[in-house]
């Protein structure tokens, strides 16, 4: 068999330069400022005037070629072919016509494409594979998402929130999402120890890699039949040896579930970047519609909606109100599962006599 | 069109955010493993648990990474998803595309795989899911002409990412999509070959509203920022408060540092600077009267990761200001640097920011030979158990008696 | 005056505030003993060093505390401080005193010892400097004729305190120094007779202003406060306005929980009450206009501690709020129950504290069955590591399916 | 010989109402407010409208029984003979008679015993034994004391400070006075590991106890000599093995000194109970009147005077101006040791770019 050809090697990504429409190549570091228009409108204005229009159009991340050559169709009509994604998943059309927002709009409507996410509102959810393609997951992603979007849709296409709401998905404790900073996380947790596969263990796994990697020492080695055993008191799920070991699944249709979580930001705004804290340790796996967790999420944000002040992120109107009010409001129970006994635990109790009743 | 085998996953074609079923079905009229996906997914909601195998090792010639191997537990009723892998491309930086760019991607993902992708992945990438190993070498091949890599995988560089920055943002402090371009172009062997204890990620957003996250998931987040005050345009402000903002409640009493007062006579808002930490609030709340400073560069913060397994880290304060000019070197040399010293001394799966918490930050700055600034830390230390260097308190004592 | 053999305290004779070496002089007038402590400690001042050697066990009948035995290493020089054990002897509540009842003291230790005092110990004792084993008992008999009974030391129950809360204070959310007085006399046979893995200590304070620092530095820290609402004197706010007070800068923008508003046109304070977190500052700044609620009782926080050696704790709220009234029943069972828990699981010189930081406080909850309160807590936990009892999931598995 | 006398045990404390004014007993429980008339002389009125005086005297704690008896004669003459002291060691005479204010004031004058300590100012100094009477010390208490508030005197006998301004010593890390949540403390440390003398180890110590003692491990066991090793890059001079064993004494002139922390608190008002905070790592002792420790005391204290805001405790006013402008301002240098690596340093790790410069 003669000279088989490979593609060339670590040539990168193409310049982004060459993607960039005429009017940023034009004012590229030169914008003014910008104003939110109606929800998904963007107008960015540059210090010599020229004005950049972004519709925001949602989409469900897992796409087919078919709706990106849709998006392309849509671009070359009114964007002379430019168009982006944002960090958040969603097409974010550019133009430089104003006269061709209108039409744009329309347009989108008519193939029921939200446009929306911008502003004091929810935009796209950040999520990661579950069932549809990774190995560890504790719970779907894609389908819980389609769900909470659903029943939220209206803070996706209005503005009518005090802050931005960010809400994330991860389906294990990997947190591809890294959900760990989000107004509301919702998090795929198993609830029952890896079951142990002798020979899988023994076949494919190396036992001192696989004790060590266990955070709570839960693990001893089993020399004898070249395995492992697991001390069920000492483990929390954490799955982190299943990723190491094809032999330790953890994966259970009635262990697994989800839990939510709150109060988590990123930006360095105000209060500054904070985790989420546990909500809610645990909501069965109900598909196709996880029903228990859409109905939780909407609690929150109704709480949140109606409490917070303008500009007040999730985790900036719990502070205010104080953890008390929220699982009063909510109703959601305290439970032992939340408090910390993890290893930096000691910061989380209270050392004051300041709290609420 | 619904399906009759699949009840479950039709009740998720309804409703009026997009339905990843329907982009699904899109898929599977062109696709076989597309519809097997349908059929086996079905099944994962029936027995309300995954069907893939635990992932096996497949790739390209001469990567290490850019492939994520996955294999179905249904392989017998569904050979056509016995193979399910994913390829990781690198996105342009800021994900911005032209119509023809994307068309390309799409002919090649239509020729040699499912047809399905996410647009993006939640590092980045474009990730295009599901293909055999068989496809994978010719789906790089056509990439690779078409003037497309892979993204990282394993213990390797990932694909960094950055915001929009100078392309449509009037806060940008410097060029995010520069950077990341540059970096990514730098570092494209430690991207595509694994050599690491584990992966290291960077994330540049160009103000600390931070729009890609990067201080809750980058190993090394930079973040852009300003050292001079803030700009005001008094007129504007007065016009803010005219068009009903509530300047005293919005902004006044909503600053972090409490270092703003706002006159309501004479709709004069005033900051007392040296006390501002830059947060981006209020700019943020009056973009027409409030302008970021023009000595501008960035914060680099270190060791951002997810909680598995030490517990989440949100990035340290390693650099609070560093100009970011092209060609960005003492940047480079800074991360070198940091590569090196984790190189040697982290555990395997360690990521720098837990090697960092297991040794103490003392040592990791002598280690990269950097002084301690109070900007690392949100307080110096509350407790009295710290070491001294038994030569240098013998020097101390002898320059004493001397 | 001053004395030629020992130059460096004399110059600690000079300044306005009072000197302790003056009082040894004036000890020394009467007590070789003082006189030998003075010239120890010149040595010491010579040498940079202390002159005392680690410490033995002496004691007085049937206790295991109230004295510390102290020894010199320059007995031979100075037999006069051969022996120099301190006595602590429990101070009455609130510390306070008739001028007979100090006089008694005085004049016991005027002729059992050297005649040099603390007042008090910062544990809160009557600390007697200095005297001999011989001395011991003879000392003990004259104070428990005189109905003095000596403190704690050792691995038991310190000698608790208070501020002088109702006998003297208008914020007092209870009776301090009855509290005191109940459990010290309550708890006599757990003072005097170490039996624990380390020391316990009671700090009363009948507000959060926490005069006797209770926070930081008791086992079990009882501090008063109140459920319902701060009582405001519209009048004497506008007096204070009148008077000068900056009520915007000096309440409202220190309010922590920005849950102040002023209306400076109207003179007229609100308090959003469900918002406050009754830190006192706005009361304490106006203490003619502002008085704490009348639904009144204590917070309860377990487990301050000094540094040594697992680091400083401060009290974590146990119990968020609890009526104190004599014969204070619920707080002496909870006690128990925690001395109990302690006394079964503690390392040798493990505080309850540390204990409870060693084995969770869920662990703690459960072992004392109390149940979990968000008032506990700053935040519920920020990492996905939690345990489940597995019974418990089989239970709920078992339920959903039934 | 014969039966001896031994006294009645466990009859506690006197009950502290025999030692209780008149006008204390009526007015019990019944305090409506108080007002500081002066540094030093505060009224507390009841309900009922009776006023209760109180005159503070600074007081060096370390008090023979003469001065004891001084201030009993002084209590005699101006407050029916009853007195109290406070939690910080101050003398308390409580007067009924508003008349008899002025004339105890002259008396004290006249005897140099300070007024004061009330308000917006200093107090006294809580501290410990150091080189008077205990066996762990790394630097003495009385003179360390005496030579700072001599340098403070006029934060006593006035109140022109911003706030409350509380100090504190401790001779060793054992830190009996509680010093560590102090606006500011003075820490006596050691800067080199314990001296290890084979044959007092071996006879007074059990080893395993030593061992377990040592928080960093640093120490091993030595069965062969029956004594123990210290790992010195494991040690950090705690002196908890001394504690547990004389023959392993830290002292030395040269190694030991004084450190100073900033900006604790303790009282729930505002921002909180907190601890200190490293400000100085090492200053040498420099007896009698630790010159270099007073100056640095006097730097922080008046960059607080000049800088905080009414009401402000030095840490608040630290947390607003920022760490980095109290460096600033102090010109104190941060050093390795300011960042912390014990157990809980990641909480210290500055996880936002808000900062100052
Ligand atoms: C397009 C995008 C950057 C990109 O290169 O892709 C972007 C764009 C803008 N962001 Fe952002 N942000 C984007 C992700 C983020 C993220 C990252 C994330 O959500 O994962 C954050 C951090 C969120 C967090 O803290 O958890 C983020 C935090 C902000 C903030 C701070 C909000 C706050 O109060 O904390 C602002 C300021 C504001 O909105 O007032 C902001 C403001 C903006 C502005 C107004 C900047 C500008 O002048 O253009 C842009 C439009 C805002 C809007 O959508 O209302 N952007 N922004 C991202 C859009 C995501 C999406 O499709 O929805
Ligand atoms: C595809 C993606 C999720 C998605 O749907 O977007 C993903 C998928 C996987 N991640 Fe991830 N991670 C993805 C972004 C992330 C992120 C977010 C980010 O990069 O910003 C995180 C959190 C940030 C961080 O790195 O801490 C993340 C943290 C992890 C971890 C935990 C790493 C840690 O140190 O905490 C693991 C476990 C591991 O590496 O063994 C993991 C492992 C995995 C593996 C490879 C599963 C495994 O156990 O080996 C997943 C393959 C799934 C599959 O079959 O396709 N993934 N992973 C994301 C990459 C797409 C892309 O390249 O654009
Ligand atoms: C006398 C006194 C200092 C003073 O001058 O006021 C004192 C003196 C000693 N303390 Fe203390 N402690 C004194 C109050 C404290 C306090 C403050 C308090 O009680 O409010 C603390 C900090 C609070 C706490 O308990 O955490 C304190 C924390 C310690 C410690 C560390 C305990 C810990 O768990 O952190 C030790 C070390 C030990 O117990 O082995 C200690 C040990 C000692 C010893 C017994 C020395 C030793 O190593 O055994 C000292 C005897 C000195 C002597 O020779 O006279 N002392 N000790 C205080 C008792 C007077 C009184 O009874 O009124
Ligand atoms: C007499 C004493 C209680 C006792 O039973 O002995 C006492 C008495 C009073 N304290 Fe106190 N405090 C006393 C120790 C404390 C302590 C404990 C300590 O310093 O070790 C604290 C905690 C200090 C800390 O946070 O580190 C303390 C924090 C306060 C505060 C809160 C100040 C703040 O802003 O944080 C107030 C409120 C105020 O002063 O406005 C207060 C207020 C008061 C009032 C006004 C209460 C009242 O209405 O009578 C009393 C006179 C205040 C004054 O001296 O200006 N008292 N006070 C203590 C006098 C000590 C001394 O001789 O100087
Ligand atoms: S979060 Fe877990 S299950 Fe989900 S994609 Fe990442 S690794 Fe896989
Ligand atoms: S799941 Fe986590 S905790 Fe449990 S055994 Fe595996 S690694 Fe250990
Ligand atoms: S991070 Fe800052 S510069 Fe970048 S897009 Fe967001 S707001 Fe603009
Ligand atoms: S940027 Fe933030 S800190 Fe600075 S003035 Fe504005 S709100 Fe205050
Ligand atoms: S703690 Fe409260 S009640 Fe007690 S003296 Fe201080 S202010 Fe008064
Ligand atoms: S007590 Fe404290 S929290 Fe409550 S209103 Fe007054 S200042 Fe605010
Ligand atoms: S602080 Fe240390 S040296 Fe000082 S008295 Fe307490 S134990 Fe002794
Ligand atoms: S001084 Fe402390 S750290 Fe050093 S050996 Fe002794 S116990 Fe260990």
């Amino acid at each position: 068999m003669g000279e088989q050809y490979y593609g060339k090697t670590d040539i990168g990504p193409p310049d982004f330069k060459q993607f960039l429409p005429p009017i940023i190549k034009n004012n590229y570091g030169k914008w003014k400022y910008h104003e939110i228009l109606k929800p998904g409108v963007m107008v960015h204005v540059a210090e010599g005037g020229d004005k950049l229009f972004t519709v925001r159009q949602g989409s469900g991340r897992l796409i087919a070629t078919e709706s990106i050559r849709e998006y392309c169709e849509i671009a070359d009509k009114y964007c002379d072919g430019y168009l982006r994604f944002t960090s958040r998943h969603n097409v974010e059309y550019l133009l430089s016509d104003e006269s061709k927002v209108q039409p744009l709009l329309d347009d989108l409507a008519g193939r029921n494409l939200p446009v929306g996410g911008t502003g004091n509102g929810i935009t796209s959810i950040v999520h990661t594979q579950g069932w549809v393609h990774c190995h560890t997951p504790a719970t779907d992603a894609s389908g819980p998402v389609k769900a909470v979007m659903d029943e939220l849709f209206e803070y996706f296409v209005e503005m009518k929130l005090p802050g931005k709401l960010r809400i994330a998905l991860a389906c294990c404790l990997n947190m591809c999402g890294a959900v760990h900073c989000s107004d509301i996380a919702i998090l795929g947790i198993h609830r029952k120890p890896p079951h142990i596969m002798d020979d899988a263990v023994h076949k494919s796994c190396e036992v001192p890699n696989v004790v060590a990697a266990c955070p709570t020492f839960a693990i001893r080695p089993n020399p004898k039949e070249k395995t492992v055993a697991v001390n069920q008191d000492k483990c929390m799920y954490c799955g982190n040896c299943y990723t190491m070991c094809p032999g330790m699944p953890l994966a259970d249709p009635d262990g697994d579930g989800i839990s939510i979580w709150v109060g988590g930001k990123v930006s360095n705004t105000r209060s500054g970047p904070a985790f989420s804290k546990l909500a809610i340790p645990y909501i069965p796996n109900n598909p196709p519609r996880w029903p228990e967790t859409v109905a939780a999420i909407k609690t929150i944000v109704d709480c949140y909606a109606k409490g917070a002040k303008k500009h007040e992120r999730v985790g900036e109107w719990i502070a205010r109100i104080g953890w008390e009010n929220f699982f009063k409001e909510t109703g959601f129970s305290f439970t032992p599962q939340h408090i910390d006994d993890f290893k930096h635990a000691q910061a989380s109790y209270r050392s004051t006599t300041q709290f609420r009743w | 069109m619904p399906d009759k085998e699949t009840p479950l996953l039709n009740q998720l074609e309804t409703g009026p955010w997009p339905s990843f079923v329907a982009e699904l079905r899109k898929a599977a009229k062109t696709s076989e493993m597309a519809a097997a996906v349908i059929t086996q997914l079905e099944q994962s909601y029936v027995d309300r648990i995954g069907h893939w195998k635990h992932g096996g090792i497949v790739g390209v010639r001469t990567y290490g990474g850019g492939v994520i191997g996955r294999y179905s537990d249904m392989a017998e009723e569904l050979p056509a998803v016995a193979h399910f892998h994913t390829i990781r491309v690198n996105q342009p930086a800021g994900w911005f595309y032209t119509t023809e760019a994307l068309r390309t991607i799409c002919d090649i993902w239509d020729e040699h795989g499912s047809g399905l992708t996410n647009m993006h992945g939640s590092t980045g990438d474009i990730i295009l899911l599901g293909t055999t190993s068989e496809e994978l070498q010719p789906t790089f091949n056509a990439l690779s002409d078409a003037g497309y890599d892979l993204g990282g995988s394993g213990s390797a560089l990932r694909t960094p990412s950055c915001c929009c920055g100078e392309a449509r943002c009037e806060w940008s402090c410097f060029d995010t999509m520069d950077l990341c371009q540059d970096l990514t172009m730098e570092y494209q062997d430690e991207l595509h070959r694994p050599m690491w204890p584990y992966k290291f990620k960077f994330k540049i957003s160009g103000c600390p509203n931070d729009c890609v996250a990067s201080i809750a998931r980058s190993d090394m987040s930079i973040i852009g920022t300003w050292r001079d005050d803030i700009r005001i345009d008094d007129a504007a402000v007065a016009e803010y408060a005219d068009n009903g903002t509530d300047i005293m409640e919005e902004c006044v009493f909503m600053c972090p540092t409490r270092c703003m007062r706002y006159d309501a006579a004479s709709k004069k808002l005033t900051i007392q600077n040296s006390e501002c930490t830059r947060c981006m609030h209020c700019i943020n709340v009056m973009p027409k009267a409030l302008f970021i400073g023009e000595d501008r560069g960035a914060t680099l913060l270190i060791g951002a990761k997810a909680p598995i397994v030490e517990g989440a880290i949100l990035g340290h304060v390693l650099v609070p200001f560093m100009k970011m000019e092209s060609p960005y070197t003492e940047l480079k040399e800074l991360v070198e640097n940091i590569w090196d010293w984790w190189d040697e001394n982290g555990k395997m799966r360690e990521r720098v920011g837990e090697l960092i918490n297991r040794v103490g930050m003392r040592e990791f700055l002598k280690a990269i030979d950097m002084e301690p600034l109070i900007q690392m830390v949100n307080y110096p230390r509350d407790n009295p158990f710290y070491f001294w260097d038994q030569e240098k308190v013998a020097e101390d004592i002898a320059s004493r008696k001397g």
